[in-house]
């Protein structure tokens, strides 16, 4: 039985559009992530599930429930605040009971749930100090600790690692993802990072421009990008996106030609691809320094220790991002030999929307 | 939070008890001073002295000889208009006050005090027991407005041994002045001889002094002070003359400056001055003061009406009364008011004693009012006091404007034409807004 | 915090200022504790010779002192409770809440704060001759209970706290009224402090209400009572028993002060609303 | 919040608003209208319209006391304003003896205004006042403050500044909390004098709070009563007789309730119009300032 079912979401705040006509549909305990820049639209989608925000229209349902008409209180959703948003002035048990309590959960069940949350929180020596006392990351346990103690049917986490300092975004990646196996019920994570994205997710849902840009596991919208922003934002540093003319010939696969002549031939079946202006798409892994290629002059080079990225222009002046090996020796301002893999190559059509290999 | 509202709560209900005994309460609001201090818990008239103690011992010996009714005191600051005012215009005025004669026809006029013939009938007093003066002071409208209580009026009163030393006396008694010249001419004498002020002066925050000087000696000349009930004539050649009068004694520094009613009645009763014209109600305290051994004015205080000094010779006088403002009241409580008049005129000798002219005949007549000393220098005032014409209504305010004008006219702070002009002009715009 | 040393004659202003406060303080104890004859006419007795208490046990004797002291701390106290529930719920109402005409009744309630008690306090006067409201507690309080700068300091102070705890408290499945009493109010008692020093010493210090209201000498302030005290005074030279009456009066609102010093200076800071 | 426009947020501003509806706006109405009435307390009168406000224009006591009342409110506002000023910045430090300092500054403030004249009263008296026995002593004459036209107004100054010491200095010292601290480290290195800091920093900083303070007081003394009534009774003749004192003579002691509301009208004037001119003017210098 579905989980969550948004249907046909729509909203505005005054005359600007936030979410235009969003559906979708989660299975029972399944992880999804909301990825897309700031201002996509996606906090506002997970505000409206929690009931903090009504939509203009549309409909949201929860495990064969309509919720959108109830209070946020009575929709058995749990949410985590990007910034905890605890009760300062009470304790971490306070805190953690106060939902139990104005749902009328009796004395010794709430003590039960907060004994059993804290010992998987680690939390227990903090239950009686303020959240004033308590470290980022303490807070952020506590603030998944109250939504724990609620079994909720859906948890939200609401951009649960943007407020952490590197190393313990890590250490907190790893909880949630045991959060996860432990809790029985749906989880949806906003976040606008794309790798806790990938990590954490069974399922991205990548949004822009106020509508969903694709719904798929992490791999398929790293491999498979819908389309150039999905291609672009996921991925790090980003694909380059070249105009390429399609080489006439009955081959199976498509055989492009760059504008400074170099071909590439990718594994994308040459019929499915429709006329037009198209644009070659090609991640920097794909792109590698060699002995002979397309010729490209270095403009900035990035050392990131076990790889280093090459940013460079072809011939005809279009942008190309290359990768070479950690101890390259490649200068800004050197003319380099870029070999291109047409194997992962993906092709966009004029409105955008991607080509990829056939399944293999 | 909810400490903070049971707290207010609580607060609320322990304020709002009210006082629930059996007894007829009723409402007396006065002025004379409050001295619970001194005169606390004693209800020996005779053993109080000045208005102040008489006032409270009378009081509270009425609570005491009639248990089944108790008098509440409010005692407000002098003369207490401005709050009875408010007490009225918020419909709980009480039940008795004291009031200036003169005043009565403001309130009597709109309706806000009752006639008290009913109370007087029950008290068994009749209007002809009161003197002349006192009757005619509380009656207007066809009705009797209150129990008259005293007639008062300024009073020279001399400090013995210093005109002594200024060679100012004969036969045991102070000359005073006959006229003007008279006047200058002894202060001057006294000044040189003594080396003290000849005249000791409240024109400091006491506005009923200048007015009954003005008033006083214009009345002397038979100017007519208030043509009709809307208008008042000051600015007059005779108005000019007595200021200018006044004017040349500070300007001489024949009196003192800056001095209060206080700091007046201490330099008068420490013998730093000749002559301190104040009124009737200091008799008590400065006799008090001559009988104490040690004091400065011990065996040397007289005391006299303000001399004739031109003209006729008459003197501005008011008198108290106690009134009943107009409200509902009990049965119970019209007896015990009528109870309180018959005990306040049986004690009318008690408040002479303060000084002021008994209100009613049988005391002036009472060989122990006229044991009193002093009481036959000053027994003229009976005959030449003048209050204002009865028809001239809100004379406290007029008191007011006219005193503050006349002390700046007699001080120099303003031109003495001036001072006297701005008064008419603020009298009357004042008397025509009475409608 | 201190900008250098201060400069001997900055010391010497100093202790000239500090003398200059205390010295009025020191000669009303002085004149409080002398005899009142020995006072008339010769104030300066008070700088030596015996000191008396008698003019304290004259006030708990019979006077009606203690009887203004009671009525000014009921008013005070009774006001600043008022004032502290009406603010903090009209502050949630329009700080967190969206009703009709929330931004024009906001917007009159600022004009309130433009408008000074002269200019009502005579209808007032009227309007609470008409309820019959003169000489009573509620009378004298309710005034003071109008206090638009309390509702507009509460609002700006609870705009402060952050919305995502009254989100948080919702998903808590907490009802509008808990939200305000649980998760809102705790936050404000910074502010609710501030506002009660303010309400507290300015109904205490008030006199032109209660001297048109409380017209009855057992239903005076303190104000007022010392007022007629002060004004009878011409008739009753006890200048001790007066000074005596002033220094009681003063003893309670001082301890307050020195007790809750802390928190008036803090409040103090809490006003500088940007 | 959500937009959730419904009722029941009215039921949490109800009691505020109908308490402010039924004790200020109603009176505020009663008062405009009694105004444009010849009426005294006890209801009887009758309608007049603008001749109340055309009496006021004429009336020279009213002019002479709406000049006390701006003349000591000069008197008072700078001088608090600096002395208050000059308290927070010497007391601004946490030793325990600034701290002694800024309560006995402070303590005056707590008293009311009828102890603190009380108080004066037996301090500016000339024969049983504390000057007055300090003159005396010294072989000068007291000088009669309560009783000299040219004193009595200063006399009020004097006593308002003494009692109103107190939440100025507070406030300043809130306000010298707020300057920030590197701002100071910086002119140090550039080896500022103790006035240029004053002058180029700590002034500019608090230009907030002394706009609030100067507001504040203005406000509070343009409706002195208290000082007036009690010190000099308005005297002597009125030379220090306050606006609000003048009201206060005419309603209650010659019962012109109208006369007095159109006074009080024209009293709520002048505060709003000094105040919004004292706030656009500051407003439009702490803009150039930025």
């Amino acid at each position: 039985m579905a989980s969550l079912e948004l249907k046909g979401v729509r909203k505005a705040f005054g005359s600007t559009p936030v979410l235009d006509d969003v559906s979708l549909t989660l299975e029972s305990r399944e992880f999804i992530a909301f990825l897309g820049p700031s201002g996509s639209g996606k906090s506002t989608l997970l505000r409206i599930i929690a009931g903090l925000e009504t939509a203009d229209a549309g409909e949201v349902w929860l495990e064969g429930r309509r919720i959108d008409r109830l209070p946020p209180g009575d929709r058995g959703v749990a949410m985590v605040f990007q910034h905890y948003a605890l009760y300062p002035h009470m304790s971490v048990r306070e805190n953690m009971a106060f939902g139990l309590k104005n749902a009328r959960v009796s004395k010794d069940e709430i003590e039960r749930r907060i004994a059993d949350a804290a010992a998987v929180l680690e939390i227990d020596p903090l239950l009686e100090r303020k959240p004033g006392q308590l470290s980022g990351g303490q807070r952020q346990r506590v603030a998944i600790g109250r939504a724990l103690v609620k079994e909720p049917k859906l948890f939200l986490l609401d951009e649960p690692l943007s407020n952490l300092d590197a190393a313990l975004r890590l250490r907190t990646r790893v909880e949630l993802a045991q959060l996860k196996q432990r809790v029985d019920a749906a989880v949806i994570m906003v976040t606008h990072d794309q790798a806790e994205a990938m990590t954490l997710a069974d399922r991205v849902i990548v949004m822009n421009d106020r509508r969903i840009q694709q719904v798929g596991p992490p791999m398929e919208i790293y491999t498979r990008p819908a389309n150039t922003f999905v291609a672009q934002f996921v991925g790090s540093p980003a694909m380059t996106l070249s105009p390429a003319s399609l080489v006439q010939g009955e081959g199976e696969f498509a055989a492009l030609t760059l504008g400074d002549g170099t071909l590439v031939e990718t594994r994308v079946p040459r019929t499915s691809l429709p006329a037009g202006e198209l644009r070659i798409g090609l991640r920097p892994e794909a792109v590698r320094v060699a002995r002979s290629g397309a010729k490209a002059k270095v403009e900035l080079v990035e050392r990131l220790g076990e790889r280093t990225l090459i940013y460079a222009r072809l011939a005809d002046g279009q942008p190309i991002t290359a990768e070479d090996s950690g101890n390259s020796r490649v200068r800004i301002g050197d003319e380099v030999s870029l070999k291109i893999e047409g194997a992962s190559a993906h092709v966009f059509d004029a409105e955008g929307a991607g080509y990829h290999r056939a399944e293999s | 939070m909810r400490p903070i509202a049971a707290a207010l709560a609580a607060l609320l209900a322990l304020g709002s008890c009210a006082r629930s005994d059996d007894k007829t309460h009723i409402y007396l609001q006065r002025f004379f001073g409050e001295c619970g201090a001194e005169y606390g818990g004693s209800i020996d008239v005779s053993k109080a002295e000045g208005e102040c103690g008489i006032i409270t011992t009378l009081v509270d010996r009425f609570n005491a000889e009639n248990p089944d009714v108790h008098v509440d005191v409010n005692v407000i600051a002098w003369p207490g208009y401005p709050q009875l005012t408010a007490q009225m215009a918020a419909r709980d005025p009480p039940d008795l006050v004291t009031m200036h004669e003169g005043v009565i026809s403001d309130y009597a006029s709109k309706g806000l005090v009752e006639p008290v013939d009913s109370y007087l009938r029950a008290a068994g007093i009749s209007p002809a027991d009161f003197t002349d003066a006192a009757r005619q002071g509380v009656t207007m409208y066809g009705h009797v407005y209150g129990l008259p209580w005293d007639t008062h009026g300024g009073l020279f009163h001399v400090n013995t041994a210093l005109f002594a030393k200024a060679g100012l006396m004969r036969g045991g008694k102070p000359v005073l002045p006959n006229t003007w010249d008279e006047l200058f001419a002894q202060a001057r004498q006294f000044e040189q001889r003594t080396g003290k002020p000849y005249l000791i002066q409240s024109n400091v925050g006491d506005t009923a002094y200048a007015a009954r000087n003005l008033y006083t000696y214009m009345m002397a000349r038979g100017a007519v002070i208030f043509p009709d009930p809307k208008h008042i004539r000051l600015n007059t050649p005779i108005g000019v003359e007595v200021a200018t009068y006044f004017r040349r004694i500070n300007a001489e520094k024949l009196g003192t400056q800056n001095m209060d009613t206080p700091a007046a009645i201490a330099a008068f009763v420490n013998g730093e001055g000749g002559i301190y014209p104040t009124g009737t109600w200091m008799i008590g305290s400065f006799e008090a003061e001559a009988e104490t051994p040690g004091r400065p004015l011990y065996k040397s205080y007289a005391v006299f009406p303000y001399p004739r000094l031109w003209g006729e010779h008459v003197e501005y006088v008011s008198g108290h009364s106690w009134v009943v403002p107009a409200r509902k009241r009990t049965a119970q409580q019209r007896a015990a008011i009528a109870r309180f008049f018959k005990f306040m005129a049986a004690h009318n000798y008690d408040w002479a004693r303060t000084g002021h002219i008994p209100a009613f005949k049988a005391v002036l007549k009472d060989p122990r009012f006229k044991a009193l000393p002093h009481r036959d220098d000053i027994a003229p005032l009976a005959e030449i006091g003048r209050p204002l014409p009865s028809y001239v209504l809100r004379q406290n305010a007029i008191e007011g404007i006219v005193g503050e004008e006349a002390v700046a006219a007699f001080t120099g702070q303003k031109t003495i034409p001036q001072a006297l002009a701005s008064a008419e002009r603020r009298v009357d715009v004042l008397l025509a807004q009475v409608d | 915090m201190a900008r250098g040393r201060l400069t001997p004659l900055g010391w010497a202003l100093l202790v000239i200022g500090a003398a200059i406060m205390l010295a009025p303080l020191v000669w009303t104890l002085l004149l409080s504790l002398k005899n009142n004859a020995a006072l008339v006419g010769h104030s300066e007795a008070a700088l030596h010779g015996p000191y008396t208490l008698e003019n304290y046990a004259a006030i708990f004797g019979n006077s009606l002192t203690t009887r203004w002291l009671l009525n000014s701390i009921i008013v005070s106290l009774g006001t600043t409770a008022g004032v502290l529930v009406i603010t903090s719920l009209a502050g949630y109402g329009f700080a967190r809440l969206d009703f009709p005409f929330r931004r024009t009744l906001f917007v009159i309630v600022l004009l309130g704060l433009a408008v000074p008690s002269q200019a009502v306090i005579l209808p007032q006067h009227q309007l609470f001759a008409w309820l019959h409201l003169h000489n009573s507690y509620p009378g004298l309080m309710l005034p003071g209970l109008v206090a638009p700068f309390g509702v507009f300091f509460m609002t700006t102070y609870m705009r402060g706290i952050p919305i995502e705890l009254d989100e948080a408290a919702m998903l808590d499945g907490a009802s509008r009224w808990t939200i305000f009493w649980r998760v809102i109010l705790p936050l404000t008692i910074p502010a609710q402090s501030t506002l009660a020093v303010f309400t507290f010493l300015g109904s205490w210090n008030d006199y032109w209400w209660p001297l048109i209201s409380a017209t009855r000498s057992d239903m005076y302030t303190l104000t007022v009572g010392l007022a007629a005290a002060q004004m009878n005074y011409a008739q009753t030279s006890g200048l001790g028993y007066l000074m005596a009456q002033a220094v009681f009066a003063s003893i309670p609102i001082f301890i307050v002060y020195i007790v809750f010093q802390k928190q008036i200076v803090r409040a103090m800071a809490g006003t500088n609303v940007r | 919040m959500s937009g959730t426009r419904d009722w029941r947020g009215l039921l949490f501003v109800a009691p505020f608003v109908l308490l402010y509806g039924l004790i200020l706006v109603f009176p505020l109405l009663r008062g405009l209208w009694l105004s444009l009435n010849q009426v005294d307390l006890f209801g009887a009168g009758h309608f007049v319209g603008a001749a109340n406000y055309a009496r006021l224009a004429r009336d020279p006591i009213f002019a002479a006391s709406l000049m006390n009342t701006f003349e000591v409110t000069l008197m008072i506002v700078p001088v608090l304003t600096v002395l208050a000023l000059a308290l927070a910045l010497a007391l601004n430090r946490a030793t325990k003896g600034a701290a002694i300092f800024r309560g006995i500054f402070f303590s005056s403030a707590v008293l009311s205004v009828t102890i603190v004249t009380l108080i004066w009263r037996f301090v500016l008296a000339p024969d049983a006042g504390l000057l007055g026995d300090l003159w005396t002593a010294l072989g000068w004459t007291p000088l009669p403050f309560l009783s000299d036209a040219h004193l009595a107004l200063p006399a009020l100054a004097l006593t308002t500044v003494w009692w109103s010491m107190g939440f100025p200095m507070l406030l300043f010292l809130a306000g010298l909390q707020q300057v920030p601290e590197d701002m100071y480290e910086a002119a140090a290195l550039d080896n500022a004098s103790r006035w240029t800091t004053l002058w180029r920093i700590t002034v500019p900083a608090l230009r907030r709070t002394i706009v609030l303070v100067v507001m504040l007081q203005t406000a509070a003394q343009l409706q002195m009563f208290g000082q007036s009534q009690l010190l000099t009774a308005g005297g002597p003749s009125g030379a220090s007789r306050t606006a609000v004192l003048f009201l206060f003579e005419t309603a209650f002691a010659q019962w012109q309730l109208g006369y007095a509301s159109a006074a009080a009208e024209v009293l709520f004037l002048i505060i709003l119009a000094v105040t919004v001119t004292q706030y656009w003017a500051t407003g439009r210098a702490t803009a150039q300032g930025k």
